[in-house]
């Protein structure tokens, strides 16, 4: 790995571990967030079909997040996600055919239709789970650290949530504990400017949700949540600070949500011009273009790389389609283990 | 009914008059909750209040339940009459200290010499495909609580009618409305314009039978509506479907006399049924009715398991309208 | 009973001793909570733990109910098994999302494919003059949740074997243990030394009886075998006392079988009637046990209100042997 | 009032309001001191004698923040209080007599029996009640506050609260909401050392409870408890400050409770000497030795007064122990309005 100095930001000397990567990996990065993109917009379809019974809240927008952190940890670190979880889900490593059935309510999905679109787990591939109680899986990921201090099995947790859950009761008792036992866990905010409709200004007093990091005497960062290289980057540094046992961190990653909040939102609290702003600072175009100009891929590259990834999402899309739905006998399994 | 004028209203158009209405006529009531002002709720129910009444007393609020309960009930000791609204009754939870060992007990603990006038408007059932955290019934758990009140309307003329009166009650009441009746033009009915209060604590009749009694609960009264029509067209079952409305206090009353007509009872209800409400209702049945029952009393609720996502599942876990009949068949032997 | 060896142990002695058998055994199973370490617990239950399994071990936590849960689950998916203890069992609501959306969720929402084996114990009941918020009897609102199960022993005999099914359960189990036991030198019974499990979901006649079922729930089996005594001196009544032990799953044929022989079933909780646990306990029998009924069913449970602080009050509100006698009394007409 | 400079601390220059006042109000707040201390002391005998069902937290040691904190401010606004009740409620205003009572559990106590110490209320001098929540009235604190906005009654409140409760989340979410919405409370973090045997070392990573106003854009300090001048001074100061629409503020009090934490507390968790150490910093013997040596009162008034309060004491005593109890048959009266 690289010694050079990504930044020096509030004193934090965040390394470049990403100039050394393999280009392979790096060209994985670019199709983890095609496949995101792309699974979101057939998921998008779907809804406009009347084919997903209940919502979706999509991740269209805010990729570079969920792909920088998660690549910037070991595959078999924990996470835990949100409602808004597809994004985290493929970037763990899920199966998009598992995923996609799970959508649609069948019984090939990853709980067997009976969790769905807010409820998608891959837990063997240490993804704790999307929840559907904003904040509801702080205290899960914090746990999940726990374990990993008591059986010392070196992994950490990278605990995605909103700014509408940073207000929650359950992350200031949670971060405390974290903070006062040690805990390796990198709690994630993901700031898209809105929580439903209310905007974080409307929401919060301060400026950075990062600077509540003071709250609990931990470290932090605030960082621009749609640059793949920052996010990546600054989690491996903080990851590796966890891993050796310092204690939670807690960063802010500043993206921004393209889609409603969910297939019922008129959108009447913001602005076209603002929705247009932010799709301007597209991350995967941001990072395609880096790709292009460091000579990583070329143009055509990346067009067979998204041209492979749409291909993939429509085999995704049919396994989806024709598996079978679960049998209604089924409904009273799984309450228990 | 109080009249019957020829003005159909939505659920939800009758919900947001009986604010609008209040609101206009006390200044002291006002509205808290998440996506409560621009949005207009996540489900609709207050859109165009903030044009009229502003941000001052149409409160939007950070995604914080608990706050949003604490603050309901710390405003309505000192003199507000608050109207809280928990987006989805599955986050009650969330607040549950608040709601049940604060604003529930603040009366008793301070013998009688505080009052918590506060509304928790909260939108409960499944049926949307929303899953295990978007649709719950939780109603059994706030009525075990003493100092709560629980409402439940099963249509718009009882929703305009009991939010006023639960506005006006000097106690704290979880008002619980059910998602597919809120824009469900299927069961629009007339609604007086002017204010009427509804007393919490007096079921009704919604439809009169001799052979069975059906007890049931918000969206489960249409349910059960649907399968006496057909009982009746089918076989000429006729069946008398009595809407609880308020779960606490109970109407014992209304259903003593049913039974004390048909004999039977069957209760229906859209939660597990394991411990869910209706057992109160069975047992206050066994204790008091039990010499006019003439068979087993019966109950019809949702399945023993959290409500699951695919359509299929949650069909099977939700009591529909077969399920209802084929449990009065069932009990008519 | 598994064994009559002469070792008689105090309730709070026989949880310790699972407790602590369990963690030699297994390194996995670890405790989180409020003042459980060098204080022992705010009823003693850990005391002494802390020397012997360490601060890694015994997790002395901060005031956050919700916390405590969250991380109680957290761990418990990723290969832990905690023991968490919510000092009062009033502070449970503080939890409940974490208990009742996730905890209990978890393993349906995905599908099986998460297990989430925790025991959260915690001190409920009354007669100790702490009042409303410190006194509570909720368990009625945990057994509704599907995904969990309820466990309330009345002897330390009890406590010990379900204790130890607890931990090894691979679901989360909601421990109600009550305060009036804890030391109460007059309920100590004799507890084998070894570790042996008591499957959850097995009630228990704690005295056989042919003319009255007496149902109950922790510390109200204790009042309620005095109240059989009593009544078999003075008037020569033979009640049977089946303890249900475990709330979720219930044992409803222990109780069938006993009304068959009896005929009459009285249930007593210490919760306030109203919504109370019993109601699924009289909506079963009454649904399964109709014909074996031949009197209503009668209930004697805690009065609809909070738990007043004044002995006076407190002693009024929760049930004791006198209405244990007089409701037996009724029935048997 | 005098405009004079009490202290210029962390940029907040508190005026010295003390000073100026009348020589009856100095000597109340002695009075009041008094009150608390020989209250506690009762309630404590009656604790050994077996004549309280139930428990007791006592306020001994930690007088000079009740007193200070609500000298500071007018007589109708409000406060809310803890399980640790007792000082707030005698600062407030209440009636000895009908405080004792309610202790014995008697009908003529606050609650006529039914609320016990743990639920001390008077509700009519603005006591929004003890409660036996760690952290459950920090929301109902803010209510009242925002009835004071939303009325523009002028009023504020003084939120009492103990370093356990500041590791609640509705510590968290009500704050940021007061703060978001400019909320006239005063957070006041009675800081004694101990979270019943929890040290604040072992349930926070910070040195100053205080600064978790970071996380809420507010206004706050951290203050000597045990001098019940400065307690006065920057409650009054800050009081000031929310009356005229800046928001709510967070101030940490520094003081020590000297009594186990609860009748059954074998108080293993600290030490003697410690203990021996807080008690020379005793805040009646620092304030009586100010007023003595400022010559406001003579030792022997001092004494009188004491004595004074001692009788007003026996009198509640016996009071509360000649009142009748309730009747069982009011067991279900007052659970609705
Ligand atoms: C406890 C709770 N309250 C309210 C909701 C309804 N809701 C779902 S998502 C959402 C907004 C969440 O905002 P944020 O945490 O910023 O995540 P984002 O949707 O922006 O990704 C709300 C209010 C919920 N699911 N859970
Ligand atoms: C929610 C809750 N958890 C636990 C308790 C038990 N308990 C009562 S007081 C107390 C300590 C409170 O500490 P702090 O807030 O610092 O107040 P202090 O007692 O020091 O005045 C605890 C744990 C409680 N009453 N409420
Ligand atoms: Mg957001
Ligand atoms: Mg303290």
């Amino acid at each position: 790995m690289s010694k050079k100095l990504y930044k020096d930001v509030n004193g934090y000397k965040i390394e470049d571990r990403f100039t050394g990567l393999s280009n392979d990996l790096k060209i994985e990065m670019l199709r983890k967030m095609y496949e995101i993109r792309h699974f979101e917009n057939e998921a998008e379809q779907f809804i406009i079909r009347g084919m997903i019974h209940g919502t979706c809240h999509l991740y269209t927008g805010e990729e570079a997040t969920a792909v920088g952190a998660i690549c910037a940890i070991q595959s078999d670190d924990y996470i835990t996600s949100t409602h808004r979880g597809h994004g985290h889900c493929i970037a763990k490593g899920a199966d998009l055919n598992i995923m996609m059935a799970e959508l649609l309510g069948k019984k090939t999905g990853y709980s067997k239709g009976k969790g769905g679109s807010m409820h998608i787990a891959d837990v063997r591939s240490g993804n704790l789970g999307a929840n559907g109680v904003v904040g509801g899986s702080i205290g899960i990921a914090t746990g999940g650290a726990l374990t990993c201090k008591m059986k010392k099995n070196g992994k950490i947790v990278v605990c995605f949530f909103g700014d509408g859950a940073a207000n929650q009761g359950i992350f200031h008792s949670s971060i405390n504990i974290a903070s006062i036992w040690d805990l390796p866990v990198v709690y994630l905010c993901e700031n898209n400017v809105y929580g439903m409709s209310t905007s974080v200004k409307e929401a919060f007093n301060i400026k950075r949700i990062s600077d509540r990091k003071y709250a609990y005497g931990i470290e932090g960062l605030t960082i621009d949540g749609n640059d793949l290289i920052e996010v990546f980057n600054t989690i491996s540094y903080f990851a590796g600070r966890c891993r050796t046992g310092k204690g939670p961190v807690l960063v802010e990653s500043l993206t921004y949500r393209w889609s409603g909040h969910s297939k019922s939102d008129a959108q009447v609290y913001r602005t076209r011009e603002e929705i247009k702003e932010w799709k301007e600072r597209d991350p995967i175009k941001r990072y395609r273009e880096i790709l292009i100009s460091r000579k990583i891929i070329t143009e055509k590259d990346d067009s067979d790389l998204e041209k492979e990834v749409m291909n993939k999402i429509q085999k995704a899309s049919e396994f989806a389609r024709e598996s079978p739905f679960p049998d209604p006998s089924e409904v009273e399994d799984d309450v228990y283990a | 009914m109080l009249k019957n004028n020829a003005r159909q209203l939505t659920y939800l158009e009758a919900l947001r008059e009986a604010m609008q209405q209040k609101m206009r006529a006390d200044n002291d009531v006002y509205l808290i909750g998440e996506d409560i002002a621009e949005y207009g709720g996540a489900f609709g129910v207050t859109v165009g209040m903030l044009e009229e009444f502003g941000s001052e007393r149409i409160r939007n609020t950070p995604i914080s339940e608990e706050a949003i309960i604490g603050i309901a009930a710390g405003s309505a000791i000192t003199g507000m009459r608050p109207i809280a609204e928990i987006m989805f009754s599955d986050f009650i939870t969330i607040a549950m200290d608040q709601i049940a060992n604060q604003a529930a007990k603040i009366c008793y603990m301070f013998g009688g010499k505080a009052r918590v006038p506060m509304v928790i408007r909260t939108a409960g059932g499944g049926g949307t495909g929303a899953a295990a955290q978007h649709s719950q019934s939780l109603e059994a758990i706030v009525a075990h609580i003493p100092g709560l009140k629980v409402v439940m309307p099963s249509c718009p003329y009882d929703a305009k009618g009991l939010l006023i009166s639960s506005i006006n009650d000097d106690n704290p009441v979880i008002f619980i409305e059910h998602k597919l009746l809120y824009k469900n033009k299927k069961y629009t009915n007339s609604v007086p314009e002017e204010m009427y209060e509804i007393p919490l604590g007096k079921g009704d009749i919604k439809k009169g039978g001799s052979d069975i009694s059906i007890v049931a609960t918000s969206y489960m009264v249409q349910k059960s509506l649907e399968a006496a029509e057909k009982l009746s067209l089918e076989k000429g079952i006729d069946c008398e479907v009595v809407d609880i409305r308020t779960l606490k206090p109970l109407d014992i009353d209304i259903i003593l006399n049913s039974i004390k007509k048909t004999g039977k009872l069957i209760c229906v209800e859209e939660a597990p049924v394991f411990g869910g409400f209706m057992g109160e209702v069975v047992a206050q049945v066994s204790e008091k009715g039990f010499d006019w029952l003439d068979a087993p009393i019966k109950r019809v609720a949702g399945r023993n398991c959290p409500v699951p996502y695919s359509l299929v599942l949650e069909q099977e876990m939700i009591p529909g309208v077969e399920r209802i009949e084929k449990g009065i068949l069932d009990l008519l032997g």
